[in-house]
């Protein structure tokens, strides 16, 4: 079963998606892009503030609905620095950048977002950090451009 | 019906996003030597199952019902390109192409053309009229010249009807 | 087949053509919650989560990893089990062996599909091999209309038959609240003058792009009889698969539709199907489906269905009612599609279906699944244990 | 009394860097057939043969909506059962365990394959997480990974030695497995040299992208008896799925393999894991996981998982030998992963490892994951 040159065919999978984020993260979207503000759900019977807010808390499966205020200022509890790059790249951000995760204040859980304004070797897990806002708004999470150092 | 009004009202966000993912097929073995085979020498082959007969087009290392490994080239089977159409589709709506996304509207009709060597094989028409197509009516395959020629079953250009 | 399983809840989502105020997994959620109301269950009680779904339609990579917040399998065990348009019949068997095999004794499962979020004509493209015929597939339409022309020519049946089974479907789908398309059409007229896709299928011959999600609770018997006042009993499950169908010799491959049914039958003591079985709900993506198929899953001999629906005999208050849910060319979330049928089935056996409950008493009930290369998956569901 | 179900024969491609001489399915056949060679076994019906299959495979990473459409035709799925399971392979291993438990089928094939090198993993991974708040920031395995081991790092005190010791010691184990991709030794110096890819992880510390394919039979002891007189029998399996959201998690801890390990010691009666179970064959991804998982499986305490490898205890004289195959650090293709560490496993005990044979082998612990960092775990536990 021998073959000397090995047959490639090179092709693509070139498909479009439109993937809805729901009632829910449609109202924490439009609370970000409308107002900057950016909003957790609360659990009543987990006593728990989640964020990113879902309609369903995992532990008890009970149904949330009830929003609160979440500060756009937090602690960095973890973080990497993207070195590596790939082709056709969706980075939001030249390589290398920060991510990471943070713990907003009056949040319960910690939101993954980048980290900007800071050279790599600043970042250290348990720095203060604040929501830096882009201007121009349309919805989604990049509606947070980074965040900074306080 | 308030759920549904309000359902209207609020505004639903989404993210809109392509997957553009390339890829390196391999056609292996069998498939690659028949496309090397229609690229290089314009001939058609197919392989058969060593135990049920039966012809496999395109060829392909096991056959399905027997389970057991087929011959590689050159055990195979020359095609002569020459059958009779069994019948054809003319796809009105025009399709989305997976590999580029954008909507096109189908070249040709399509064929499912008996090879007189007894499998059949699907493939586009030149002819365009449909009253001209009748079950049974004697086509030949006709191939792209060399230089056009990519190892593709698109070298194929189309079965064109034989005037009898 | 030693171990026994019932069935102790179904649940499904209001299916519609699209569902903007809900993400994949809210869909998925509404489908969990009906099903835990319908079997008075909570997610305590639930030991597995199962599920699955068409990969390529919403572009989700291990789409059960973004589920688990919101269909239960949070620090539960589970996995996801895939097979194109029989994933909703086969995430039914998955979770019939789940509760069978003494592992788990309460499993859900969970299948959906959100078709408005991709393209299902490019997903279902794709099905095809990508250097041999991805380039001239025309995917199931092309195959469905085949299978008109073949019927047609092979027993003399004509397109008004086909609209026929249409207006049935549109009644049931009328009555059936879940149902996703509800035309209110009135004669074979409206069907016959619905735009032509491939001669002879016209649009209204085929099944609509959903979203919806549908779901099952399933015990085994010990558990089924403590926890449920009306478990409907499992008698048995088959699976068939077969080879890409690239030659296509034969306009009809109906070979492992009626391996699946004579497999499940055989099994079973049914030497008469018509008289063993008290219904159907066929997996039908398109009219002339429901007619080939019906023969091939040897319920009347070939060439009598279209009679059978011309006499009324598969109506709601038929003699053998044949998909009073309205069926997969009233409603058609793929990936949940083949679901539907088990759980509208349950729900028929129950007595509970709702306005479109079948008039006759339902003791055993056959279920389909349809997909990839003409798969089947094939169910056998009964009031009773004997 | 459930009915006694063990692996009889396994099969397994070499793993390489790239297969471009071969179709997806060309590869899968490649098992398919030595294990019908091996056993004598057909696909025939009535309980005369193999009576289904499950097959691993996945859309994104073939490019085709029904991947097992192709890898079905080689592995008997024409007028007969057939179902995909796309995630780890160690879950199809465990859903066909299932099948067999149910009584519906005596003995099945499962195989699982992918072509890493044919299409770029980092986008297919993005897929994997949810497009309202996860998509867009470009995670992929990787970058969660690093944050995890960051988060690991910072929290236990796992020194860059340590992380390192694991690749060096897989990367020893693989020079004795003719299937392992890479088989050149590394030291420490070459991997906290490698180049960093998302801090703290290096090149070294990664699995290389790869190339194959898998499989094994399983069958009931009647059957089983008949057909080898090695099986290798499970004896316990243990799933869990961790949330979603990333920080919604302790990414220092792995609840959910603590939660499918107890499950299959349960049933496996083991009470001890460093005492009951010889050998574990553990998906390792990146360097650190190997440590963590060590810790989410009970073998020590949290945080202890370096101290376990700079003591040698997973060494391959050591009292509960690691991936004596190699591990995924040598090249394994992911889905194929978590099938390959129970064929491993099912090797040792069947005295079948050679090179790399753990003397005595009688429990074996194969460990499967994935999604970001090991959001799905699964264990499953065979005696011989």
């Amino acid at each position: 079963m021998t073959s000397n040159t090995p047959y490639i065919v090179e092709g693509r999978l070139f498909v479009p998606y439109f993937n809805y984020y729901g009632a829910l993260a449609s109202e924490f979207y439009r609370q970000l892009r409308d107002h900057k503000k950016i909003m957790g759900i609360k659990c009543p019977t987990c006593s728990k503030v989640y964020i990113p807010p879902r309609s369903t808390c995992a532990k008890c499966f009970g149904n949330l609905n009830e929003w609160v205020d979440v500060s756009s200022k937090g602690t960095v509890t973890t973080y990497t620095i993207i070195h590596y790059t790939y082709s056709p790249s969706n980075q939001p951000m030249d390589v290398p950048y920060a991510c990471g995760i943070i713990q907003l204040d009056r949040a319960d859980t910690g939101l993954c977002h980048l980290l900007g304004e800071m050279s790599p070797d600043k970042i250290s897990v348990g720095m203060r950090v604040e929501a830096v806002f882009k201007d121009q708004r349309q919805g989604n999470i990049l509606d947070i451009k980074y965040f900074r150092p306080v | 019906m308030s759920k549904a009004k309000e359902k209207e009202t609020q505004e639903y966000l989404g993210l809109s996003h392509v997957l553009n993912l390339s890829f390196n097929w391999s056609a292996g073995p069998y498939l690659g030597k028949w496309l090397t085979e229609l690229r290089d020498n314009g001939k058609l082959w197919a392989s058969r199952c060593p135990k049920c007969q039966r012809l496999l087009l395109p060829p392909r290392i096991v056959c399905g019902i027997c389970h057991i490994r087929t011959p590689e080239w050159p055990d195979w089977l020359q095609l002569s390109g020459k059958g009779k159409l069994l019948e054809w589709e003319k796809v009105v709506a025009p399709q989305m192409n997976p590999s580029t996304g954008k909507i096109e509207p189908e070249p040709y009709i399509h064929g499912n053309i008996l090879l007189d060597e007894g499998v059949t094989f699907q493939h586009y028409l030149e002819e365009q009229d449909e009253t001209k197509l009748k079950e049974g009516t004697r086509v030949e395959v006709v191939l792209k010249p060399r230089e056009e020629r990519q190892g593709l079953v698109t070298d194929i250009l189309y079965f064109r009807i034989v005037e009898e | 087949m030693s171990n026994r399983v019932a069935i102790i809840g179904v649940g499904q989502t209001y299916h519609a053509s699209k569902r903007p105020d809900v993400c994949i997994t809210e869909l998925c959620n509404e489908a969990v919650r009906a099903a835990l109301e319908d079997a008075e269950l909570t997610m305590k009680d639930i030991d597995a989560v199962v599920t699955g779904n068409m990969e390529l339609f919403e572009g989700r990579y291990h789409q059960d990893l973004w589920q688990v917040d919101y269909i239960g399998s949070y620090h539960k065990p589970g996995f996801r089990v895939t097979t194109g348009g029989t994933t909703g019949g086969t995430l039914a068997c998955t979770a019939f062996y789940c509760a069978t095999s003494g592992q788990y004794d309460v499993v859900m499962s969970v299948t959906f599909e959100k078709q408005g979020e991709g393209d299902s004509r490019a997903g279902l493209k794709i099905v095809a091999d990508p250097i041999w015929d991805r380039w001239i597939t025309t995917g199931a339409i092309g195959t469905l209309a085949r299978l008109g022309s073949w019927y047609m020519k092979e027993y003399g049946a004509t397109e008004e038959h086909a609209a026929l089974v249409r207006l049935k479907a549109d009644r049931n789908a009328c009555l059936n609240p879940h149902s996703h398309l509800k035309l209110h059409l009135k004669s074979v007229e409206d069907v016959l003058k619905s735009e032509m896709l491939v001669p002879p299928l016209r649009r209204l011959d085929m099944c609509p792009a959903s979203e919806g999600a549908c779901a099952i609770i399933v015990a085994s018997e010990q558990k089924a009889r403590k926890l449920s006042r009306k478990p409907v009993w499992v008698k048995d499950w088959v699976e068939v698969h077969n080879e890409t169908r690239y030659n296509r010799g034969d306009p009809v491959s109906l070979e492992n539709l009626e391996k699946a049914a004579t497999t499940l039958f055989r099994r079973n003591g049914i030497t008469n199907p018509r008289r063993d079985i008290s219904m159907a709900e066929i997996y039908e993506p398109a009219t002339w489906a429901e007619l080939v198929w019906f023969e091939a899953f040897q319920f009347c001999q070939k060439g009598e269905a279209y009679k059978l629906v011309e006499k009324g005999a598969t109506e709601r208050d038929g003699e053998f009612p044949v998909n009073p849910s309205g069926g997969v060319i009233a409603t058609n979330p793929i990936g949940a599609t083949g679901m539907i049928r088990v759980a509208e089935a349950a729900m028929q056996i129950r007595g509970d279906a709702g306005p479109h409950q079948v008039t006759r008493e339902v003791k055993r009930t056959f279920t389909t699944a349809w997909g990839g290369s003409s798969w089947t998956v094939a169910h056998l569901l009964s009031k009773t244990l004997d | 009394m459930p009915r006694k179900v063990g692996v009889v024969a396994v099969a397994q491609t070499k793993y390489e860097a790239a297969k471009p001489a071969w179709r997806e399915a060309e590869i899968t056949y490649q098992v398919v057939e030595r294990l019908l060679q091996e056993t004598g076994l057909t696909f025939a019906e009535y309980g005369t043969g193999i009576d289904a299959t499950v097959t691993c495979s996945s859309d994104h990473w073939d490019g085709r909506t029904l991947s097992d459409i192709p890898h079905g035709e080689v592995a008997g799925a024409h007028l007969r059962a057939e179902e995909k399971v796309s995630s780890d392979g160690i879950n199809a291993v465990i859903y066909a365990y299932l099948q067999i438990l149910s009584g519906h089928y005596d003995t099945m094939l499962v195989v699982a394959t992918c072509k890493e090198s044919q299409t770029v993993g980092h986008i297919i991974e993005n897929l994997a997480f949810d497009p309202a708040f996860q998509q867009q920031i470009d995670l992929d395995f990787l970058s969660a990974a690093a944050l995890q081991a960051n988060s690991y790092i910072h929290k236990y005190g796992i020194t860059p030695e340590q992380r390192a010791q694991v690749v060096v010691k897989n990367r020893k184990n693989a020079k004795d497995n003719p299937f392992a991709q890479l088989t050149t030794p590394v030291t420490t110096e070459q991997v906290l040299n490698s180049e960093m890819l998302a801090y703290p992880l290096r090149s070294l510390e990664t699995k290389p992208v790869s190339d194959g394919a898998c499989g094994l039979i399983l069958a009931t002891e009647e059957k089983a008896r008949k057909l080898t007189r090695t099986p290798a029998w499970i004896a316990g399996i243990g799933q869990c799925y961790e949330s979603h959201y990333l920080g919604d998690r302790d990414l220092a801890t792995c609840e959910a393999l603590t939660l499918a390990a107890k499950n299959a010691y349960r049933q496996a009666g083991i009470t001890d894991p460093l005492k009951h179970i010889d050998i574990a064959e553990i998906s390792e991804y990146f360097s650190y996981q190997e440590l963590l998982w060590t810790e989410g499986m009970g073998f020590c305490d949290k945080g202890q998982g370096g101290k376990l490898v700079d003591k040698g205890i997973t060494g391959m004289g050591g009292k509960i030998p690691v991936n004596p195959s190699g591990g995924i650090l040598s090249g394994n293709p992911t889905l194929v992963a978590g099938m390959a560490r129970v064929v491993e496993v099912a090797l040792q005990l069947m005295g079948n490892a050679v090179a790399r044979q753990i003397p005595r082998a009688k429990t074996g612990l194969a460990h499967g994951t994935y999604g970001p960092c090991g959001q799905h775990q699964a264990v499953l536990i065979l005696k011989s």
